[in-house]
């Protein structure tokens, strides 16, 4: 059996559903983020977890033994939220202890169990602080700090970077992935920023409307993804409907399909592609460029549907807007759904 | 400070010229006179230290009561939803207007001050201890328990000090209240204490010691209000700057 | 309302069973009875048709004048500086307790209660418009400045529509002061009003006259905040769910 | 002379600057950016332009006039804030209209031209709705149409994406690009994101500390930063002090210089490269694999440096962590600063 198992997790308000026979297994050790947007069910799956919600069916399980109806405060799991939700009345250092202090620990031992992950986190120097004196990504390493240092079976992460600015959230990402691999804890990470989940995660599990829709690691969910949804909430897929696809192509696709390709697999060239079985030719017009860093987007106009194609910022080719450019797509790389 | 001088100075000297009738505000000078004079015939500390009692003891009790009331109902909401409108009700009859029928109830003594004070006080405290258990950042409860902390703990730990704020705000406004309500209720029935001698006074159109009076409830009540900025600064010491903005903009309100 | 029958019928148990002195309370059927015979006698018209004038009145004057002085310090920092410690420190001195002052100011009629009204009004208008234009988004103001309003445009679209609900918090608490004002006036010197027949009633140990008189001021106060609900959600229709919670644990406190 | 010039801006505070010295133009029409952290001074310029912050020294021109000391409700200039900073008290309707109403036209023409600008935004049938009652991205949206409605000369744009979520803000950044374009307004647009930057702007202006530290396009600035800070501020540069990558490349650099590489300029493979002079060659091993989507990042660790390469995610090759590889950066592509 599995570290964590979620089994036929159900949770309604009266008659409206938020989870829906949703399973879910996590590994000891493993780094696993729920991916949906908001409304989705990921916090609320979370939370059953935790115990602060109660699930109206299914059975939850961790580390072997039957949590469902056990009090949260005897479950060990530590959780973070978005709003770093720190003791206002105490200081760094007693945020931190507060869950030993709980625990009935001694002094000495508790103290250095403090200092230690008070090291972790990098914030030597502002024990004396109270959260109001930190910044929003101090308060949420104190946070982090305060929940590691009791030694949760599972961690648990409720959008913990959501309040944070750009630049900080990726310094966060990693200490967090560099804590989680020191200390070896299973956590679970919710967000609804598919690069975050991206880059963090063991196993990705993307949710919709109180179901899970597909798991996987994050090469599985973004070369594969299981739907036309899935492709669409994790890439900037191309997608076109059938009845464009056939045009395009000349081929027949069934009109109602979804026919999904990414825009990096794509070749572009200004010279014409020698004939080849294995891939669709195309001819187009550059009609925008956008310069994303590492990487640069054309689109592309051919036959009135716009095509994304992404090369790499190498200065290798470099193409202009309103020039006419040729492009193929090897059909292996295609998706198609229903 | 030079402001309060250049006050007194512009009063004595706009009261000595009679540009308005000086049995009105009567003179800073004669104010002071009178303020000796009561201070040495020993008038001062009795009437004093009674009006204080009354207002003291109504402001513990009240206090007291009011924050039991609302830890109460706070804490059990399916009490609060029956208790809560009848409390409310009551305080929609202003207890002021009262003052009569507690001094038929308890007498011209002490007590009916006491009394009215402490209701007074009550109402205040118990409504801001309910506001601010009710404010307590609902995730703050969790993370305490999921760190292991029982519902005792919480509240010791996470719900009675982050709701200090507003039980200390109720405390602020109570104190005022207590001071109105022993001196109303002194209005209304009794035969000393600072209320009394306020109307004794205006009735033999003594202004000058009213305004003593005055002046000294003035004094007490700086003092009063300094001390508890000492204590909540103390108390919340660890709010930043930003709270205080909101704390300031509400004392003013 | 249940409540509120089953209420009255153990009042009326209790005091009959005699399980404490009626005279502490009396009956409800004799309060009933009571009321009745106010009213007939035209007395209940008279009375209360002079304290609500007082309140009135009070209300009106002390709003207007704390809303004029609010918005005219709110928008003129520099006059604001030099004036607003000046009226904190009158405030300091709790205005009901200077009654006696007044009266022997304005006398016995109707002005020194009008008076004191106002003046317990107009501190609380005057505050909390104050702190409304303080708490009025800069962006809002620099909004309205580049989309080509002028100073007074911008005090009218802009900086007086968004401080209302503050202003109307203010002159929320207003009426129950206004009130509790020309009542307690009534108290110290008055020949007449709810407040002289409640403090004549129990110098008589008419109980039920005082209970009636509370009754009906119960009544008055619970009309009057209806109305307020009404006018508040009619001139703040544009607020939102999240900003009514606010107000709510606002009110509560 | 330029449409919108900033002479020799200075903004002092006491003995403290915001602003020194800073020199910038912007063309009719053109989509300007001033990129930068928090506090580096980007907002008070597009303030000083507003006329909502006195500048200390320096002049301002709009439209070939001086407009330094003019009111700001006489510049014709259009402004929308992060906080979307609508009118709580009226609707939809009327905060657009207010102003064209306080430029006293006929009702008629306020009706029209509100309705348009309601139409544009995509707010048809919000029309009677409080702010209140409107999520982040309408009610910026709001505040756009309430902006280009009265035709300002300039359009300024104050992190006005900043508090709403990643996905609606891609849409969002589309729409405004669309209205630029679409009605030919110049605009001026203030961020701390390189991304929306890049993918937005026709020119960005990269400031620190009071100063513009860069301007060009996108490019100029992605592929050629002038210093260390501005490739570390734009891209995720590997950046080596000229004394490890003398060590890394048995080459003679300045111990004090600092050498920049963008990741995506480094080639990777698991055979050896044919010797050529043009490159430096070198081997390492897979210590980490980032994905990112269209970009799988690897960071490769040879002779103690840490190495991040990126290559596009195309299932060509793919390398595992572990295993040993080869990789070369062109002698060309190697930027070296002081």
């Amino acid at each position: 059996m599995s570290y964590i198992v979620f089994q036929d997790i159900e949770k309604y308000y009266g008659e409206n559903y938020i989870l829906k026979k949703s399973n879910l297994s996590v590994e000891k050790g493993e780094f696993a983020t729920l991916l949906g947007a908001s409304g989705c069910g990921k916090s609320t799956l979370l939370r059953c977890l935790a115990g602060l919600e109660k699930v109206t069916n299914g059975k939850i399980f961790l580390d072997g033994k039957e949590i469902t109806n056990i009090n949260p405060r005897a479950r060990n799991v530590g959780m973070i939220f978005q709003q770093y939700s720190l003791f206002p009345n105490l200081n760094v250092y007693k945020n931190i202890a507060f869950g030993l202090k709980m625990k009935k620990m001694e002094k000495d031992t508790i103290h250095q169990h403090v200092k230690e992950a008070i090291k972790m986190v990098d914030l030597v120097g502002k024990e004396k602080q109270y959260p109001s004196q930190l910044s929003g990504g101090e308060q949420q390493r104190v946070a982090l700090a305060r929940c590691i240092v009791t030694r949760p079976k599972v961690l648990l992460l409720d959008e913990p970077l959501s309040a944070i600015d750009a630049k900080l959230r990726k310094s966060l990402q990693s200490r967090i992935k560099e804590l989680h691999k020191e200390l070896g804890m299973t956590s679970i990470f919710v967000t609804h920023d598919q690069d975050e989940a991206m880059t963090m995660s063991d196993t990705i599990h993307l949710m919709r409307n109180g179901v899970i829709e597909q798991s996987g690691n994050p090469f599985e969910l973004y070369n594969s993804p299981k739907n036309s949804f899935a492709a669409e909430f994790i890439g900037n897929y191309n997608i076109f409907s059938g009845k464009d696809f056939s045009k395009l192509t000349g081929e027949k696709y069934k009109d109602k399909s979804d026919i999904v390709i990414r825009p990096e697999l794509i070749e572009i060239s200004n010279t014409s592609y020698p004939a080849d079985e294995k891939y669709y030719d195309f001819f187009g017009t550059i009609k925008n460029i956008i310069p994303q860093g590492n990487i640069i987007r054309y689109s592309v106009k051919s036959n009135n549907n716009l095509i994304n194609i992404d090369v790499l910022n190498n200065e290798k080719d470099f193409y202009k807007i309103g020039q006419e450019v040729f492009f193929r797509i090897n059909k292996k790389s295609l998706l198609i759904y229903k | 400070m030079i402001l309060i001088v250049a006050f007194f100075a512009f009063w004595e000297w706009s009261a000595e010229a009679k540009l308005y009738n000086p049995l009105f505000t009567s003179y800073p000078s004669e104010i002071f006179r009178d303020l000796i004079e009561f201070y040495v015939s020993g008038d001062l500390i009795k009437h004093a230290s009674i009006t204080l009692k009354e207002a003291f003891l109504g402001l513990f009790y009240g206090s007291l009561a009011g924050i039991i009331a609302g830890l109460i109902l706070g804490q059990f909401k399916s009490l609060g939803k029956i208790l809560l409108p009848i409390i409310t009700a009551i305080h929609g009859i202003p207890q002021l207007t009262l003052a009569p029928v507690y001094i038929l109830w308890f007498g011209l003594g002490i007590a009916s001050k006491v009394f009215l004070a402490a209701l007074m006080v009550f109402f205040h405290v118990f409504f801001s201890t309910y506001a601010g258990i009710q404010n307590v950042d609902k995730k703050l409860i969790e993370s305490a328990n999921l760190l292991g902390a029982g519902k005792v703990q919480t509240l010791i730990h996470v719900v009675l000090p982050t709701s200090m704020p507003f039980i200390l705000s109720g405390v602020r406004v109570g104190v005022g209240s207590s001071l109105v309500g022993a001196i109303i209720g002194e209005y209304i029935g009794a035969s000393a204490g600072f209320g009394w001698m306020i109307a004794y006074a205006s009735s033999y159109f003594n202004i000058a010691r009213v305004m003593a009076c005055i002046l000294i409830l003035l004094i007490v009540g700086i003092f009063l209000n300094f001390f508890l900025d000492k204590v909540e600064e103390y108390l919340l010491r660890w709010r930043g700057r930003e709270n205080l903005v909101i704390e300031n903009s509400k004392k003013i309100s």
